[in-house]
């Protein structure tokens, strides 16, 4: 399981380029900022209030002032920007933070993300999720491809939406899926499966890639 | 001479049972806990509170062993919040058992549009108009004060219109002030501080530290002292 | 006539409490900071980026990262706080700028005010003036009471307006006007002047406060 | 890794004619004068400006005798100007010089105003509701794309609605930036340079001053690096 985490994360770690200036969610997430090469320059998003959000921090370099959305405290690279709620969200519901990679509870094939509340359960809220999820051109879903064994790519979400029709991609630890107009196009398959048992494990239509790929995670 | 300096207790002797107040602070970093303080000793209740969650709750987070709960968590430890107007509910669990217990209601707000709400009542702005919320329970559910919301097609595109957010009294808890309430927040600590400042009624402010007017380049100062009314020394660093 | 601006002047600067944060147009509104009493606290906004504005810069003191409204050089004041556009306009727009004072081409009954554009001529533009009017509390209007003999305070105003309904008081050489629901109220008259002569030398109608003092100059 | 550091010439090299660019300053003062050079020495043409003001022509102010034009002032010179988006049009005579001759039009917008159309732009959001403008010709004037501008009732208030407004490219003037890009002006020169860096496609920077990252305390900077594409150095203070 931690392994098929890596797995995912050093994979979406490839999404990004020279420059970029993106945001990793709480978990999953977190973890690509590992595999990023040391070569380029990747800005990452605090929504709580910086631009250049590094490692976690020790007793040797803890700030009482610098903290993530999480609640827990970090260390940030030199080329950091602070700034408080209202200009975050201005840069996310701009477009210009390029993207946000997130876990899902349920995605739809037309791109619907539920991902912040069960109904009946205990109430959390959406935090900064919705803005990232509808401000950022690239929202791509860090997951585990089913849950306890059931999909969680599906036709329709059944949970109250995050946002409508943003994710951009899927990245599990079976394949990767475009989300395009007309569905969801697997484009890299990983070796450990068959495309039988990757639609076995989704409910939504996949559809395959003419020019489909094995997982890329070097 | 105007001078805003006060005790904490003189500075919160306005605010009365049922009043809403802004909070800054994220999960309590960046809020100003000696106001805190000094609404649990004054003791007011019914209170209505606009912050982006409900602070931390005794013990909350690691890595101070033994900490007291912080920010907006005091208010509730004492059962002071009638209804919380937040983006964030789910860390101190006093929220969810006042919810269960009936004590406590709540409006949901994301954290960007809660900041453009509070900015649009700073800046005399009619509302917002954000694609947030679209297509999820923020388009059908009530706002804050119960009113429905509106969807509002702009250049072919969608956005749902958020009313402008006012409170009676702004707590903010700058880094540095100085004695006239110029003042900026540190690092990760400026959140709603900035925007809450001119959205209130009344602005009372707790720096972390106060220094003489013109002692620092005034290009660092996020807010300008023309909005604070009330100064109170005497707030900690967090660990303290 | 330059008497009567002092006149004015003097009379516009007894409108300001300790701790009052104000905007003083150009020209005879930017002599009434000269008047403000020095036991009192009052902060001048100058709408093209700070509040504080002190007195005119000279060679001894120039800095030429600061300009007023005007464009001329000017200095600050130790508490000054500098802003961009949009904050000092959110902060005029916000009602947190008590009160502008302003000079008028005319002023209507209903606290019309028209000072930005006579149609035909140069084009100027509305600089910041439309949300001053809109934004500030307090309209407060310094002129002379007539313009080469002509009211300048009408009925309607005939050129285009600045704001509606915006103005709250008129300070000129003969008299303070404010501006009710009811129309205009004179609650002070200067010696020099009868109430015939003023109300000769105004178009609206004016009404006479029952408690109507001598014009207050000191 | 990324460089943003530029020559002013390879900087403007993607602005064409018929452009519409965003240029900071306030009757020039936060203009950024090397990238004013560099558009004038390229020759584009047909430009949309929008700015403040018509920056300054020659000899304009007072006290700097032998003064060059300033800051939009040297497109309008070279007659590079079609369409000015602006608050203020009397100081420049070249502006009304060019209205008269009929070889530029121009769109007047109240300052606040044009601060947060483009604050709106920069921030997704779907226009602004401001109270300024009513019952004025800025109700009845079309709007800088020629749309009809519609007034909008809320609780029981009435307000103006006005569209974002986006450039090609924003053209700002920081007195310090940082080699990532993230920048402040000092003092008066912020006006339009903070709201403008984020609205446009590309960024453009012209720092008077450069410094390496990390180099001041970052709660100084206004504008994200993020947001800046290039930087061009040299720009000097005002008087030289």
């Amino acid at each position: 399981m931690a392994d098929l985490k890596e797995r995912i994360a050093r994979r979406c770690a490839k999404e990004f380029e020279d420059g970029d200036f993106i945001n990793l969610g709480i978990g999953m997430p977190t973890m690509v900022a590992d595999y990023i090469p040391e070569d380029i320059i990747v800005t990452c998003h605090s929504e709580n209030g910086f631009a250049g959000i590094d490692a976690m921090a020790d007793e040797s370099n803890l700030d009482v002032d610098i903290i993530n959305s999480g609640g827990q405290y970090v260390t940030v690279v030199p080329r950091v920007k602070y700034f408080d709620t209202s200009e975050s969200f201005g840069l996310v519901r701009g477009g210009h933070v390029k993207a946000t990679v997130l876990g899902a509870m349920e995605v739809a094939e037309n791109g619907d993300l539920a991902n912040w509340i069960i109904p009946g359960k205990k109430v959390a809220g959406m935090g900064g999720a919705m803005d990232l999820c509808v401000g950022c051109p690239n929202v791509i879903i860090t997951m585990m491809h089913t849950q306890k064994g059931a999909p969680k790519i599906k036709k329709h979400c059944t949970l109250p939406l995050t946002a409508e029709k943003c994710v951009t991609k899927i990245i599990t630890e079976m394949c990767v899926i475009e989300v395009r107009e007309d569905g969801l196009w697997v484009t890299e398959l990983h070796p450990d499966f068959t495309k039988e048992e990757v639609q076995a494990a989704t409910e939504a239509e996949l559809h395959w890639d003419p020019e489909l790929k094995p997982y890329n995670e070097d | 001479m105007i001078n805003k300096i006060k005790t904490a207790q003189e500075a919160v002797a306005g605010i009365q049972d049922g009043m809403t107040i802004m909070v800054g602070g994220f999960l309590a970093t960046g809020s100003p806990e000696i106001l805190m303080d000094a609404l649990v000793e004054k003791g007011v209740k019914h209170l209505t509170v606009i912050a982006n969650d409900g602070g931390l709750a005794e013990g909350q987070p690691n890595p101070f062993p033994g900490a007291t709960s912080r920010g907006v968590g005091k208010l509730l430890d004492h059962h002071m919040v009638d209804h919380i107007i937040a983006s964030h509910l789910g860390v101190n669990p006093r929220l969810n058992e006042q919810f269960a217990e009936g004590t406590l209601t709540y409006t949901l707000v994301p954290q960007g549009t809660l900041a453009e709400k509070i900015r649009a009542a700073a800046y005399g702005l009619g509302g917002v108009l954000t694609p947030t919320g679209l297509g999820t329970p923020m388009e059908t559910n009530l706002d804050e004060l119960g009113r429905e919301k509106k969807v509002v097609e702009i250049q072919g595109k969608k956005y749902l219109f958020e009313l402008p957010l006012f409170a009676d009294y702004a707590l903010c808890r700058p880094s540095v002030a100085d004695k006239f309430g110029n003042f900026y927040c540190a690092k990760a600590t400026k959140n709603f501080n900035y925007v809450m400042a001119s959205a209130a009624d009344h602005t009372i402010i707790a720096p972390e530290k106060l220094v003489e007017i013109g002692a620092i380049d005034p290009d660092i100062f996020a807010v300008s002292g023309t909005l604070v009314d009330t100064i109170v020394e005497g707030e900690k660093p967090w660990q303290i």
